[in-house]
C-alpha cells in the first residue's frame, strides 16, 4: 500500500521547546487522516512544516514515494498540498476572490483575469454547496463563511492533499456535520485530508485513521473504527480522562447585572449588531451566552463593559445604574473582564508580567502614591499571584509577557480578574487555545467564584464546555437572545439549532 | 579578560544593546574615514583625529551646542515612547523660541531672574500649545499626527518671520531684536568651570528635564499609562485609561520640551543666536529625530546621544583647518543612524561571540573536572 | 598640526559659491593668492552667530591665517571684536563696517544704491514702464540696491517723461522655490516686465518664472535684472546684472595689504567701491537690449562719476527711508508691507 | 477666470512632483515599509538628474541647445537616470527595514540626512561640478509651449496642452499606471496583501520580501523622478535641497489615504492652495487686504490641517505598515 504523504521521523524545536520530536505521520490517498493531540501537542507545527512554513531540523517528507524539500507554501501548492490554518489567513480589506486567487493569481502578461476566476469560484462553490458571494468583502463575512473561504482557496488550486486545522472550533453542530459531508465528499473525489481537532466524536464521525501527538512525541497511529474513543483520549493525554467538570447545584442569589432593552446599529450598514437584550445574571450562577462568533456577542460584552461607548438600553449593577459609567469606573464598581482576545485587550504584550498583573490596579493605594509607583509591592503583589495561581514563565515578575505561552498568559489574566472578587466576572472563551490541563484549572476558578456567591457571565463557542459549565444558557443570533436554556433539559443538537437561527424559544426575561 | 568582559554583557539584554550601538558607531566613523581616505589621502588621518578629539578642546562649547539637541531629542523620544512620531519639533521650538523672544524684548518691567523665568515659562507653554493641537486633532479626529505637525512646523516657521518681521525686527542687524539683559539665562558660576558664555542655565534646565521625564516614564502611574497607550492602545483602553486623555498630553508635553529648547538656544546676548525673517525651519528641531533614535528614546540615552552629537559636530568644525568638505560630518553622523538601524546585525555579532565564549567557558571547566 | 593657510575667508553661512559675495569674494582671494602662490583656504562657521563668526576667525588664525576676509555685514560685530583680539592680523570686511575701525581692518562698502541707479535706468530706457524689485530680505546692501533701483527708474522716467510703476517686496529667502516661481510668475502675469532680484539662489527660481512666461509666439518676452556678479549665463532672461567689483576689490585689497601700498586702500577707514572708482556697474555685454545702448549707459556713468548736477549725491541710500516713503515723480511704488512696526 | 490656464500651469509646479512622490511612498508604505525617507530620495534623485542634464547639456551646441524636441529628450533622460539613482539609493533602506528588520523610521532618517551631506561633499570634491554645490542647467527650452495639434483644441488646449512641461504628461501617467498596477495586475494584489496581513500573503505562497523589496524600491524610483521633478521646473540650478517637498509628499500620501485618486486630490487641492498663496498678486480682493505675505504662506497649511479633520475619521493605514515581518512570529 503506498502513501501519497510521509512525514519520517520529523524533528522541529522552537527556542526552549521541542515542538515536534521524531514524528513519523503516513498519509493514504483518498484517506481521511486524524491528527489528534492536546494544545501545543505540535499539531499546527508539523502540519506547517508539511506545509514548507517552516523547515524540519530533522527527518524526510516524501510526496508520491519520492524524497523532496518543501521550502515554502508555493512549493507546498505545487505539489498539490493545501491547508486551511487554525488562525486563519485571510486579508479582511480584501474580496473572496481576491483572497482566494492570490497567490495563484489567473493572468494575462500579469493583468488579472478576475471575471475568469470569479466564474470559477462560482462554480466551485456549487458543486460543493458552499453559498459564497464571490465579490464580498471578509471583513463582512461570518467566520464559518471565512473559513469555506480558505476551503475553497485549496479547492481553487486543485489541491490533492488538504490539511484542516481545528476547522471545527467555531463552527455549530449543522456547520460541522455540512463540513464533514463535504470533507466525505472530496475524499471520495480521491483527495486526502488531514484533520487536526480535539473532538473525538468528530474522528470517529469521518476519519479512517488517527495520529495521536503528545508533548510533540508520537503516540500510535490507529484505525479510528477500532479504537474506543476513550481509548483514544487516553492516548492523548497519558491518563485516565474525566470528560465534564463537576460542579455543585447553583446557589441562586439576587440578581447583580441587569441588561434592559441594550441595542446598538452596525456603524456602516442599518443592520442591528444588539437588538433590543435584555437579561440578567444572578449571584451564585453561572449564564452562559452561546452562539456562533459574529452574531454580537463581542459587541454585547463590549458594551456592558464600556469598551464600546454605550448606544440604547440600560446596564445596572447591584441595582445601580452603571450604563453611561466609563470603562475605569464599572470595573470599580465590580466587574471583571476576561477578554476574548487576549493579545488585543488582555495584556500589554511589551510590559512584564508584574505590570500586566496591576494594569485594572496600578492606580489603587495599593500601587501608588501620589501617582508615584510603589514597586515593592507590585513585585510582591506578583510573586504571590504568580505562586498562587501558578503561573509559568522564564524570569518570573520579569518576563515580558509576549514570550510566555497562550496557556500562561491566559492564566495571567485570569488570575488578575478573579483576585479582584469582581461581583460580575466576565469571562469570553477563557479557555480558547489552552491545553486540558489549564482548561481544567481555569474552570475550577470560575466555579469557584460562582460558589463565592459571585455572579459569572461566560461567552462560549465551545458546546461542551457551555454544557458543562452553565446554570443558564442564553443562545444568541443575529444580536438577539432567541432561547433561554437549562442545559439539563437540552442537548447540543437544539442548542445548534438555536444557534443557527433556525429554532427560536420563548424568551423569559428572568 | 574578554571572556570576563563578554560574560558582563551577556548578563542583560540592555547591555547587549548598548555595545552593539557602540559597535555601530564605530562602524559608521570607520565609514567616515574611508569617504575621507578616498577624497584626501594625506589629511584624511590627522582629520579625522580631530573630529575624535576636537571636541576635548572645548567642553563647554560641545555642552552649548548639545543642549538644545537634548531637549528636542527629549521631545522626540517621549513621544515615540507613547506611540507618536512627532516631527513637529521644530515648529514647537521656533514657536517656544519667539515667545521667549517676545517677553524678552517687550516685558522689560520685569526683574531680573523673575524676568527670563517668565521668557522660559512662555517658551514651554507655546510649545506645549503647539503640540498639543496635533494631539487633539489625533485624539478626537483620528488625524495622522505626521501630517499634523509637518503642517504646523510650516504654520509656525511662517508665522515666526512675521513676528521678526513686523514685532521685533533689529533693523540695523536684519534680525530679532536682542532680548534684555534681564531675560538672558544667567551662567550660574558655570563659565567659571567651563569657556566662558558657552554653558548657561538652559543645560542645567535639560538635565532637569531628563530627571523628570525619566521618573515620569519609569516611576509614575502616568508614565505606566503612556506607555501602555503606546505599546497598545486596545489594551489600555481596556484597562479604563483614558487613550485620548494620553495622546494629548503625551503631545503637549513633548511639544514643551521641544519650545524650551527654543529658549535655550534664543534667551542670549548679541552675540548669541538670533531669529530672521528668513524662512528656514531651525535643524535643531529635526536634530532631536537622530539623536532620540541613537538614545533608543531613552532619557539617559538621549543625554549622550546630545553630547555625543555635539561633540563630533565641534570636531567636524575645527576638522576644517585641513583640506575636506566639512559636510563629511553630516555624512558620519547619518552613517552611524544608518548602522544603528542595523543593530540586530551587531547583535548577532556580539551574541555570536558571547556563544562561542559560553562554548569556550564549557570547554574549560570539562577539562578542569 | 594642520597645514597652515596664509589667507582665510570666512563665509556667511550659506556657501562659498552663493553666486553671490561669498563667492565674489573668494574669487578675489584666489586670483591674489594664485597669481603670488599664498596659501589660502575658507572656513565656514557653525552657525549664523558672532560667537560662531569670532570661532571660525579663531581658527583661521590658529592655523596660520594673516589676512582674514569676512563677507557681508553680519561680521561687524565679530570684527569689532576680532580686530583687538588679534592685533597682528589684517582683517578685510566686506559690506561692512565696525563702529570704531582700527588699522588692522580694511572696511569695503560698494555704492549699491549707484548699481542698482544704473539698472532701474537701464530698464526703463528700454522702455520698460512697469518694473518689479525682489530682495532676499532687508540687510543694508539688498536695500540700498533696491532704493538706487527705484531712483534710477525715476530719473529715466522723469527724462522720458512717461510714467512707470514698481512692485517691491523682499522674500525672506535666498533659497530657490517653487513658490517663488509663482510669486515670479504672478507678478510677470499681472503685467511687470523686468524684475530686478537680489536675494541669491532665490534668483534662479525668478529667472525659471521670466523663461516659463516669455512667449515669442505671442511676442511676449519677460526679463531678470542679475545682482552682484554678471549672471548673464544663468538664464537668457538675464538682460543685465547689476555688480559690484567683488572679485577685483578684493584682489586688489589684498594686493595693496601685501605689498604695502596705501594709494588706493587705507587701513582703518571705509574704503567705498562706487562709480568714481569703478566699483560698482553694469554688465558690459549690452546684447540682450533692444533700445538701451551702451552709449547710453556710458554716459549716465560718466555722469555719475563727475557727479553732474549731483545726480550722484542725490541718490537717497538711507536704509532707514522705506522705498515707497521716496518723494519721486512719475513713479509710483507699491512696497509689499503694510507700513508697521519695524525699529532701530 | 482668464486665469485659469495660469493657475493651472502654476499648480503643476507643486502638485506633479507632489502627486509622484506620494505616490512612490504608497508603493511602500502599500507593501508594509513605512518610507519617511522620501525628502532625502528625491534630493538624490534630482542631484544625479540635474548632473546628467548638466553633462549632457555642456556637450551640446548652438541650435540642438536651443531645441525643444531635444530638450524633450534630455529632460526624459534626466527623468530616467534620476528615478534610477533614487531606486538605488533606496535599496539602503530596503535592506535595513527588510532584511535587518530595521525600525524603519531609523533608517529612513539616516537617509534623509545622507542625501544632502552627500549630495554637497560629492559636489564639492570632484571635478566634474568644478568643486562647486550648485549644479547649474539650462532650462529654457523645457517648457513645451503648445503641443502640436492637442494644443489647438478649444478650450482644454490652452488649459492643458499650452506653456506645460514633458514632467508633467510623465506625472499623469505615473498617476494611471500605478492605479493600474496597484487594483487590476498580479504585482498589485500582492503588494497589498503583503501591507495589510503579510502572513496571508506568506500562505498563498508569496513572497513577502521580495514584494516588499520591489515596493521600496518603487518609491525610490518615483521619488528621484518626483525630485528631478521639482528642479527642473522651479530653478536654473541645483543647491542641493528639495526644501521640505518631500516631508509634503509624505503629508500628501497620508492626507490621499495611501489611495492613488485620493493622492492625486490631494496633490491638486495643495498645488492650488500654494498657488493662491503665492499668486495672491494677482487676486484683487485678497491683494487689497495687503496682509503680511506670511499670511498667505500659511494659507496652505492651514486649510489642508483643516480639510484632515473632516476626512481623517476612518482614514485607515495599511495595517501592516511599519511592522516588522518574520515567519515566527504570530
Ligand atoms: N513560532 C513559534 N515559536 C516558538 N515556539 C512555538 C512556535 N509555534 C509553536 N511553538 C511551540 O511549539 C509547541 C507546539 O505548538 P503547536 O502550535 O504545534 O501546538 P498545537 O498542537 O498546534 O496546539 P493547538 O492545539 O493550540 O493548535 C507549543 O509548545 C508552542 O509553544
Ligand atoms: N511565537 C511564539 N512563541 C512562543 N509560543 C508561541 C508562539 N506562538 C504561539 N505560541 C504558543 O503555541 C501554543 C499553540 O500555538 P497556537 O498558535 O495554536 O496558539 P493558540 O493555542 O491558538 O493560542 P493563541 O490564541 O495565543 O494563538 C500556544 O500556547 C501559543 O501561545
Ligand atoms: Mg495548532
Ligand atoms: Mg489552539
Amino acid at each position: 500500500m503506498e502513501y501519497i504523504i510521509e512525514m519520517l521521523n520529523i524533528t522541529k524545536v522552537f527556542p526552549g521547546v521541542i515542538a515536534n520530536e521524531k514524528v513519523t505521520l503516513q498519509l493514504r490517498k483518498g484517506e481521511i487522516h486524524a491528527l489528534l493531540g492536546e494544545n501545543g501537542a505540535g499539531k499546527s507545527t508539523l502540519m506547517s512544516i508539511l506545509f514548507g512554513m517552516y523547515q524540519p531540523d530533522e527527518g524526510i517528507i516524501k510526496v508520491k514515494g519520492n524524497e523532496v524539500v518543501i521550502n515554502d507554501p508555493n512549493h507546498a501548492n505545487a505539489l498539490g498540498i493545501g491547508m486551511v490554518h487554525q488562525h486563519f489567513k485571510l486579508v479582511h480589506n480584501f474580496t473572496v476572490t481576491e483572497n482566494i486567487i492570490l497567490g495563484k493569481e489567473d493572468n494575462k502578461l500579469g493583468f488579472l483575469k478576475t471575471k475568469a476566476a470569479i466564474h470559477k469560484i462560482q462554480s466551485l462553490s456549487d458543486k460543493y454547496k458552499l453559498k459564497v458571494a464571490p465579490n464580498a468583502l471578509i471583513s463582512e463575512i461570518s467566520v464559518g463563511m471565512q473559513q469555506r473561504v480558505e476551503i475553497l482557496k485549496m479547492l481553487y488550486r486543485d489541491s490533492e492533499i488538504l490539511i484542516f486545522d481545528e476547522p471545527t472550533a467555531v463552527l455549530t453542530p449543522q456547520e460541522i456535520s455540512e463540513l464533514m459531508s463535504i470533507m466525505k465528499q472530496l475524499s471520495k473525489e480521491g483527495k486526502s485530508i488531514i484533520l487536526i481537532t480535539h473532538k473525538l466524536n468528530e474522528i470517529k464521525k469521518v476519519a479512517d485513521r488517527c495520529t495521536i501527538l503528545r508533548k510533540g512525541k508520537l503516540v500510535s497511529t490507529v484505525n479510528v473504527n477500532e479504537t474506543a474513543s476513550e481509548k483514544m483520549a487516553e492516548m492523548m493525554v497519558g491518563r485516565k480522562v474525566v470528560f465534564g467538570v463537576v460542579k455543585q447545584p447553583a446557589k441562586i442569589g439576587d440578581p447583580v447585572l441587569k441588561v434592559e432593552n441594550l441595542s446598538m446599529a452596525s456603524n456602516n450598514s442599518e443592520k442591528m449588531l444588539i437588538n433590543k437584550v435584555s437579561f440578567s445574571v444572578n449571584r451564585g450562577e453561572i449564564v452562559c451566552i452561546a452562539g456562533i462568533e459574529g452574531n454580537g456577542q463581542t459587541e454585547l460584552v463590549h458594551l456592558i463593559t464600556g469598551l464600546i461607548p454605550h448606544k440604547q438600553g440600560k446596564i445596572t449593577l447591584n441595582n445601580k445604574d452603571i450604563t453611561n459609567y466609563s470603562i475605569r469606573e464599572k470595573t470599580l464598581s465590580g466587574i471583571g473582564h476576561i477578554p476574548e482576545d487576549r493579545h488585543k485587550h488582555g495584556l500589554v504584550l511589551d510590559y512584564n508580567l508584574a505590570y500586566n498583573l496591576i494594569l485594572q490596579t496600578y492606580f489603587t493605594a495599593r500601587f501608588q502614591k501620589r501617582g508615584l509607583l510603589k514597586f515593592k509591592n507590585i513585585y510582591q503583589f506578583a510573586r504571590d499571584l504568580i505562586t498562587q495561581y501558578d503561573i509559568r514563565s522564564g524570569q518570573g515578575p520579569y518576563t515580558i509577557v509576549r514570550s510566555m505561552s497562550g496557556g500562561n498568559q491566559q492564566k495571567t489574566i485570569v488570575a488578575r480578574e478573579i483576585i479582584r472578587e469582581p461581583d460580575l466576572l466576565i469571562a469570553v472563551q477563557p479557555t480558547r487555545g489552552l491545553d486540558v490541563g489549564a482548561i481544567e484549572y481555569i474552570h475550577q476558578q470560575i466555579i469557584k467564584h460562582r460558589d463565592e456567591g459571585k455572579a459569572v457571565l461566560l461567552v462560549s463557542l465551545e458546546l461542551d464546555e457551555v454544557m458543562n459549565l452553565s446554570d443558564r444558557i442564553l443562545v444568541i443570533y443575529e444580536g438577539e437572545i432567541v432561547a433561554d436554556l437549562d442545559p439539563k433539559s437540552t442537548n447540543e443538537n437544539e442548542l445548534g439549532l438555536y444557534m443557527a437561527g433556525s429554532k427560536r424559544g420563548e424568551v423569559g426575561a428572568s | 579578560m574578554l571572556a570576563k568582559i563578554l560574560n558582563y554583557i551577556n548578563t542583560s539584554e540592555k547591555r547587549i544593546n548598548i555595545i552593539s550601538l557602540f559597535l555601530a558607531i564605530v562602524t559608521g566613523l570607520l565609514f567616515g574615514l574611508v569617504i575621507m581616505i578616498i577624497v584626501s589621502p594625506r589629511d584624511s588621518f590627522p582629520a579625522f583625529l580631530t573630529i575624535l578629539t576636537g571636541g576635548f578642546r572645548d567642553i563647554g562649547r560641545v555642552l552649548e551646542i548639545a543642549t538644545p539637541l537634548i531637549f528636542t531629542g527629549l521631545s522626540v523620544g517621549f513621544a515615540f515612547k507613547t506611540g507618536l512620531f512627532n516631527i513637529g519639533a521644530p515648529g514647537q521650538l521656533m514657536i517656544g523660541a519667539i515667545s521667549a523672544i517676545y517677553i524678552g524684548v517687550r516685558v522689560t518691567f520685569l526683574p531680573a531672574p523673575i524676568h527670563w523665568i517668565v521668557a522660559v515659562l512662555c517658551a514651554g507653554l507655546a510649545g506645549a500649545l503647539w503640540g498639543a493641537i496635533p494631539g487633539i486633532l489625533k485624539a478626537y479626529r483620528n488625524v495622522n499626527e505626521v501630517v499634523a505637525t509637518i503642517m504646523m512646523n510650516y504654520i509656525s516657521l511662517y508665522f515666526v518671520s512675521y513676528a521678526v518681521e513686523y514685532q521685533l525686527y533689529d533693523l540695523k542687524n536684519a534680525r530679532s531684536l536682542t532680548v534684555a539683559k534681564s531675560a538672558q539665562l544667567p551662567y550660574l558660576g558655570l563659565d567659571k568651570i567651563f569657556t566662558p558664555n558657552t554653558v548657561n542655565f538652559g543645560f542645567i534646565l535639560a538635565i532637569i528635564a531628563i530627571v523628570i521625564i525619566y521618573i515620569i516614564l519609569e516611576k509614575t502611574t502616568f508614565g505606566f499609562e503612556l506607555k501602555a497607550v503606546g505599546f497598545n492602545q486596545h489594551s489600555s483602553k481596556y484597562a479604563g485609561v483614558n487613550d485620548k486623555k494620553g495622546i494629548i498630553m503625551a503631545m503637549l508635553i513633548s511639544g514643551l520640551l521641544s519650545g524650551l529648547a527654543g529658549a535655550a538656544i534664543y534667551l542670549t546676548d548679541s552675540f548669541g543666536r538670533h531669529l530672521e525673517t528668513t524662512e528656514i525651519l531651525i535643524a535643531e528641531g529635526f536634530n532631536g529625530i537622530p539623536v532620540a533614535l541613537i538614545g533608543f528614546s531613552n532619557p539617559i540615552g538621549i543625554f549622550f546621544s546630545a553630547i555625543f552629537i555635539g561633540f563630533i559636530e565641534l570636531g567636524g568644525f575645527y576638522m576644517q583647518r585641513y583640506d575636506l568638505a566639512p559636510e563629511i560630518i553630516d555624512i558620519i553622523i547619518a552613517s552611524i543612524i544608518y548602522f544603528s538601524a542595523l543593530l540586530i546585525l551587531f547583535r548577532g555579532i556580539i551574541i555570536r561571540l558571547l556563544k562561542h565564549n559560553r562554548f569556550k567557558h564549557k570547554k574549560r571547566e570539562e577539562e578542569d573536572g | 598640526r594642520g597645514n597652515e593657510y596664509e589667507i582665510a575667508l570666512i563665509t556667511d553661512v550659506g556657501t562659498i559659491n552663493d553666486k553671490s559675495f561669498n563667492q565674489g569674494s573668494w574669487e578675489g582671494v584666489v586670483k591674489y593668492a594664485e597669481e603670488n602662490d599664498v596659501s589660502h583656504k575658507y572656513y565656514q562657521p557653525k552657525a549664523k552667530t558672532d560667537k560662531d563668526y569670532l570661532d571660525s576667525i579663531k581658527l583661521a588664525v590658529d592655523n596660520g591665517a594673516k589676512v582674514v576676509v569676512t563677507p557681508g555685514f553680519y561680521f561687524e560685530p565679530a570684527i569689532q571684536e576680532a580686530q583687538s583680539r588679534y592685533k597682528d592680523v589684517t582683517f578685510i570686511i566686506i559690506d561692512g563696517r565696525p563702529q570704531d575701525i582700527q588699522d588692522n581692518v580694511y572696511s569695503i562698502l560698494y555704492a549699491e544704491e549707484q548699481s542698482g541707479f544704473l539698472a532701474g535706468y537701464a530698464a526703463v530706457k528700454e522702455g520698460f514702464t512697469n518694473l518689479g524689485y525682489m530682495g532676499g530680505q532687508a540687510v543694508p546692501s539688498v536695500q540700498r540696491f533696491g532704493l538706487g533701483y527705484i531712483q534710477g527708474a525715476e530719473y529715466a522716467a522723469k527724462e522720458m517723461d512717461k510714467v512707470i510703476q514698481i512692485r517691491y517686496k523682499y522674500l525672506n529667502l535666498f533659497e530657490e522655490d517653487a513658490s517663488i516661481v509663482t510669486e515670479a510668475s504672478a507678478w510677470y502675469q499681472g503685467g511687470i516686465e523686468v524684475i530686478f532680484v537680489a536675494a541669491g539662489g532665490a534668483g534662479g527660481s525668478v529667472m525659471a518664472a521670466a523663461e516659463d512666461q516669455t512667449n515669442p509666439d505671442d511676442n511676449i518676452y519677460k526679463y531678470v535684472i542679475g545682482v552682484d556678479v554678471d549672471q548673464k549665463d544663468e538664464s537668457e532672461t538675464v538682460i543685465t546684472s547689476a555688480m559690484k567689483e567683488l572679485k577685483d576689490s578684493v584682489y586688489m585689497c589684498l594686493k595693496a595689504i601685501y605689498e604695502e601700498d596705501d594709494s588706493v586702500f587705507t587701513a582703518g577707514e571705509i574704503n567705498v567701491f562706487a562709480a568714481e572708482n569703478n566699483g560698482v556697474r553694469l554688465s558690459n555685454d549690452f546684447s540682450r537690449f533692444k533700445n538701451f545702448t551702451k552709449t547710453d549707459y556710458n554716459d549716465l556713468f560718466t555722469k555719475l562719476k563727475n557727479n553732474t548736477d549731483n545726480i550722484r549725491t542725490n541718490i537717497v541710500s538711507d536704509i532707514e527711508i522705506e522705498p515707497d516713503k521716496l518723494e519721486l515723480q512719475n513713479t509710483t511704488v507699491t512696497y509689499e508691507k503694510p507700513t508697521t512696526g519695524g525699529e532701530t | 477666470m482668464d486665469n485659469l490656464p495660469f493657475i493651472i500651469q502654476q499648480m503643476m509646479y507643486f502638485s506633479i512632483p507632489l502627486l509622484v512622490v506620494a505616490l512612490g511612498g504608497m508603493f511602500s508604505e502599500r507593501s508594509g515599509v513605512v518610507n519617511i525617507a522620501l525628502e532625502g530620495i528625491m534630493l538624490f534623485g534630482a542631484f544625479v538628474g540635474v548632473i546628467v542634464v548638466y553633462y549632457i547639456q555642456s556637450t551640446l551646441t548652438g541650435d540642438l541647445l536651443n531645441s525643444v524636441a531635444y530638450a524633450q529628450r534630455v529632460l526624459v533622460y534626466g527623468v530616467l537616470v534620476s528615478g534610477f539613482a533614487g531606486a538605488v539609493f533606496t535599496i539602503l533602506h530596503a535592506y535595513a527595514s527588510i532584511n535587518m528588520r530595521a525600525d524603519q523610521i531609523i533608517s529612513g532618517t539616516a537617509l534623509n540626512l545622507f542625501a544632502p551631506a552627500l549630495a554637497i561633499f560629492v559636489a564639492r570634491s570632484f571635478a566634474f561640478t568644478n568643486y562647486t554645490q550648485q549644479v547649474s542647467f539650462r532650462r529654457k527650452s523645457f517648457l513645451i509651449r503648445k503641443v502640436p495639434y492637442l494644443g489647438d483644441i478649444p478650450i482644454i488646449g490652452k488649459l492643458l496642452f499650452q506653456n506645460i512641461y514633458i514632467t508633467t504628461f510623465i506625472g499623469i501617467g505615473i498617476l494611471i499606471i500605478s492605479s493600474i498596477i496597484l487594483y487590476k495586475t498580479r504585482f498589485g494584489l500582492r503588494l497589498r496583501s503583503c501591507g495589510e496581513h503579510p502572513h496571508a500573503a506568506a500562505a498563498a505562497g508569496i513572497n513577502v520580501k521580495m514584494i516588499r523589496y520591489a515596493g521600496v524600491i518603487i518609491s525610490g524610483f518615483l521619488g528621484g523622478i518626483g525630485g528631478f521633478t521639482l528642479i527642473v521646473t522651479t530653478t536654473t540650478q541645483f543647491n542641493a535641497t528639495v526644501s521640505g517637498y518631500g516631508f509634503l509628499a509624505l503629508a500628501v500620501l497620508i492626507f490621499g489615504q495611501w489611495k492613488p485618486g485620493k493622492i492625486l486630490l490631494a496633490a491638486l487641492f495643495f498645488g492650488l492652495m500654494k498657488t493662491i498663496a503665492s499668486a495672491y498678486s494677482l487676486v484683487p480682493l485678497i491683494k487689497d487686504l495687503r496682509l503680511p505675505s506670511q499670511y498667505y504662506k500659511m494659507i496652505p497649511f492651514i486649510a489642508t490641517l483643516i480639510l484632515l479633520a473632516f476626512t481623517s475619521v476612518k482614514s485607515q493605514a495599511p495595517k501592516a505598515a511599519g511592522e516588522i515581518y518574520d515567519v515566527g512570529k504570530r
